[in-house]
């Protein structure tokens, strides 16, 4: 085990690296359609680049996991997991698992790395970026899942993350001028919370302004093959439905179509829209009918 | 080269991130540097509000624009780069620290 | 149907959307002559980017339209041709027909999104834009048709074009910095006028400063395959003319080689007459014998 | 922090494309900017008389170039871009909101 020094969060990173990923591929996930996302979760999470989970977990849970990294001593990075087993609760709950095999298929895999953010009291924020290199592609190919076991207030120095940033060709330097931007959603979140976030979304923290350690356990997870069909909760008839110019759009087409989480311009809304329905196309396994 | 006099006067910025080219577009992102000493701009959990919706509102309020976006970078309609188009403006001020 | 809310004039949008055209394709149209556009004319649309057309529409169906759309307090979309039918013998006149045969090939398709853009009584201007992401392209693939059902004055919020320039790699963010562009043509017309632009022409609007509402339908049409042979009607012998450096340039082949609506510079001047020259020759079933 | 009493200095802008990068050229689009609130630059269905046929007539008439076009964009002798060359003039000048 590798047993790092007390961190504040470090820089946020993950090491990609062919061959060393230790991670474990999940047997063909049973298809209970509950826990699986909706056409409309679907399409929010390509907009949006963030899905937000509160799992049912046992009675308890949050309190043992937040109670032992409150009492850790050093920083066990991608060992976390082993030295605070009660993790894998979180990670193999029905509810995470569905959203996984909905976002990146049956056979998704658990990578190795998983990181314990411990964001000391009193400490500054970290600026915008990427956790490695801009990964950017249509497809959802590797998520991040933020796992939250206390109660998150704006004081606590959230994660924040800019929604609908995924798909920029932005690498981190691009994103180091700015600071609050509009749109932009602090990971204010009750206890048990998991987010899952597109690998490539902005994502920052805020200050901790607070005397207490706020605790994050960032898990990756990818995608380990294009599907062949929707492995979400889905409805084939699901876009059959009017174009809304300027009306109600609450459904996936044109959350797709029309969704605008910052208010970008309208030359970057049109080419986002093209880059979603590719994703979409994608999703549904069509992909072999489009040329790219 | 001797320094002016007058050397309390210094540099303050503003980066705005405007959804379009246009000083009229709405800004997406805004981010102030004080030149005084320990000042950090950092990302916030509560978004204040912000005192322009435009740079042309800046513009009004007496700010500068000192760099533009560049119109001639490279472009492809396809493909998706940085939030807004970034204009920086400038109040040259006598400040004092704290 | 879709019930929108009334709108000003909305961001001007067209949902590109694979499979999800919904557009009637024209049986191949009678070869009436009379009706199809002349050598001069595709040589101007080719240099400009627009043509307008007056055709000769039944007595007082301008004003039925304009009537109906006075009192029509929603906006229907792609609907508009369903509510206001008498659209049909507008765009199947047989002069706007022949227009589209010449540009579009014979088996040209009405697309199915069409647009009532209503400009409010004393609302500002609409800044230049293309409808979505830019199309560039040497080929006439796509057009815009603008249907003006009463006399458009000046003060009345004109839709404004700027000659030339559809064959630009200027998606609608780089025009952003733009207001008044030499040569620019406003769209001051008479009732009846239907207006055919290339698709990337800038377009933008001026401000309506009177008490009338300005109404626009706006159609989509597009190319199904290039050309085997001219649609128009073409003489073959008409580029047997001397080059006219400098003298009359009334003729199709000086028009395509000297035409220089806004006056642009050396350098841009020979590039569009290059790709003038491509698109010309495209139009006449010969691009096989050009490699691209 | 204090702004200084001079604040009544704002940055007039004068957006200029011309027909090449010399400013010696014809000007093909002209675009002011006023910063004074509720200003708007706008397309119009008359086009005014503009009152410089150059950059350089600009200049004559007391504006200063903030940003030239950039000639080391990428730039292909087939393709084409935007309309002109743009040049961005400004005037610092006490300027009071109607």
């Amino acid at each position: 085990m590798d047993r790092n020094p007390p961190a504040a969060e470090t820089a946020a990173e993950t090491l990609v690296e062919p061959g060393a990923v230790n991670g474990e591929v999940q047997p063909g996930a049973s298809r209970d359609m509950s826990h699986l996302l909706t056409d409309l979760e679907m399409a929010g999470f390509i907009v949006n680049g963030y899905h937000l989970l509160e799992p049912d977990l046992p009675e308890g849970l949050n309190e043992r996991i937040a109670g032992r990294l409150d009492g850790l001593g050093y920083n066990p990075g991608d060992a976390i997991a082993e030295v605070v087993p009660e993790l894998w609760q979180v990670i193999e709950h029905p509810a995470v698992k569905g959203a996984l095999v909905s976002l990146l298929g049956e056979d998704f895999e658990v990578m190795g790395h998983r990181h314990w953010h411990c964001k000391q009291p009193h400490t500054g924020h970290m600026s915008w970026h990427q956790d490695s290199t801009n990964n950017r592609d249509y497809r959802i190919d590797r998520l991040l899942g933020l796992f939250y076991p206390t109660d998150i207030t704006p004081e606590m120095g959230p994660t924040v993350i800019v929604p609908g940033t995924q798909f920029r060709n932005a690498p981190t330097d691009r994103m180091a001028t700015y600071s609050n931007i509009h749109g932009q959603v602090p990971m204010v979140v009750k206890a048990g919370t998991f987010a899952l976030t597109h690998y490539d979304l902005w994502h920052g923290t805020a200050a901790n302004r607070t005397a207490v350690k706020r605790h994050m356990i960032k898990f990756l997870f990818r995608r380990v093959r294009d599907n062949k069909a929707p492995t979400w909760n889905h409805d084939p008839d699901v876009m059959d439905v009017p174009t809304a110019w300027g009306g109600k759009r609450d459904d996936p087409k044109n959350v797709l179509s029309f969704g605008n989480p910052i208010g970008v311009g309208q030359s970057d809304h049109y080419k986002e829209r093209q880059i979603r329905w590719k994703c979409w196309n994608n999703l549904l396994g069509a992909d072999d009918a489009l040329d790219d | 080269m001797s320094s002016t006099p007058n050397s309390s006067v210094r540099q303050r910025l503003l980066y705005l991130h405007a959804r379009t080219p246009s000083v009229f577009s709405e800004i997406l992102g805004y981010t102030p540097v004080e030149p005084v000493r320990d000042y950090r701009a950092e990302i916030t959990a509560d978004v204040p509000d912000w005192p322009y919706q435009t740079v042309h509102d800046a513009l009004v309020d007496g700010w500068q624009i000192v760099q533009f976006p560049h119109q001639q970078a490279p472009i492809d309609d396809r493909d998706l780069d940085v939030v807004g188009y970034e204009f920086i403006l400038q109040k040259l001020e006598e400040v004092q620290d704290g």
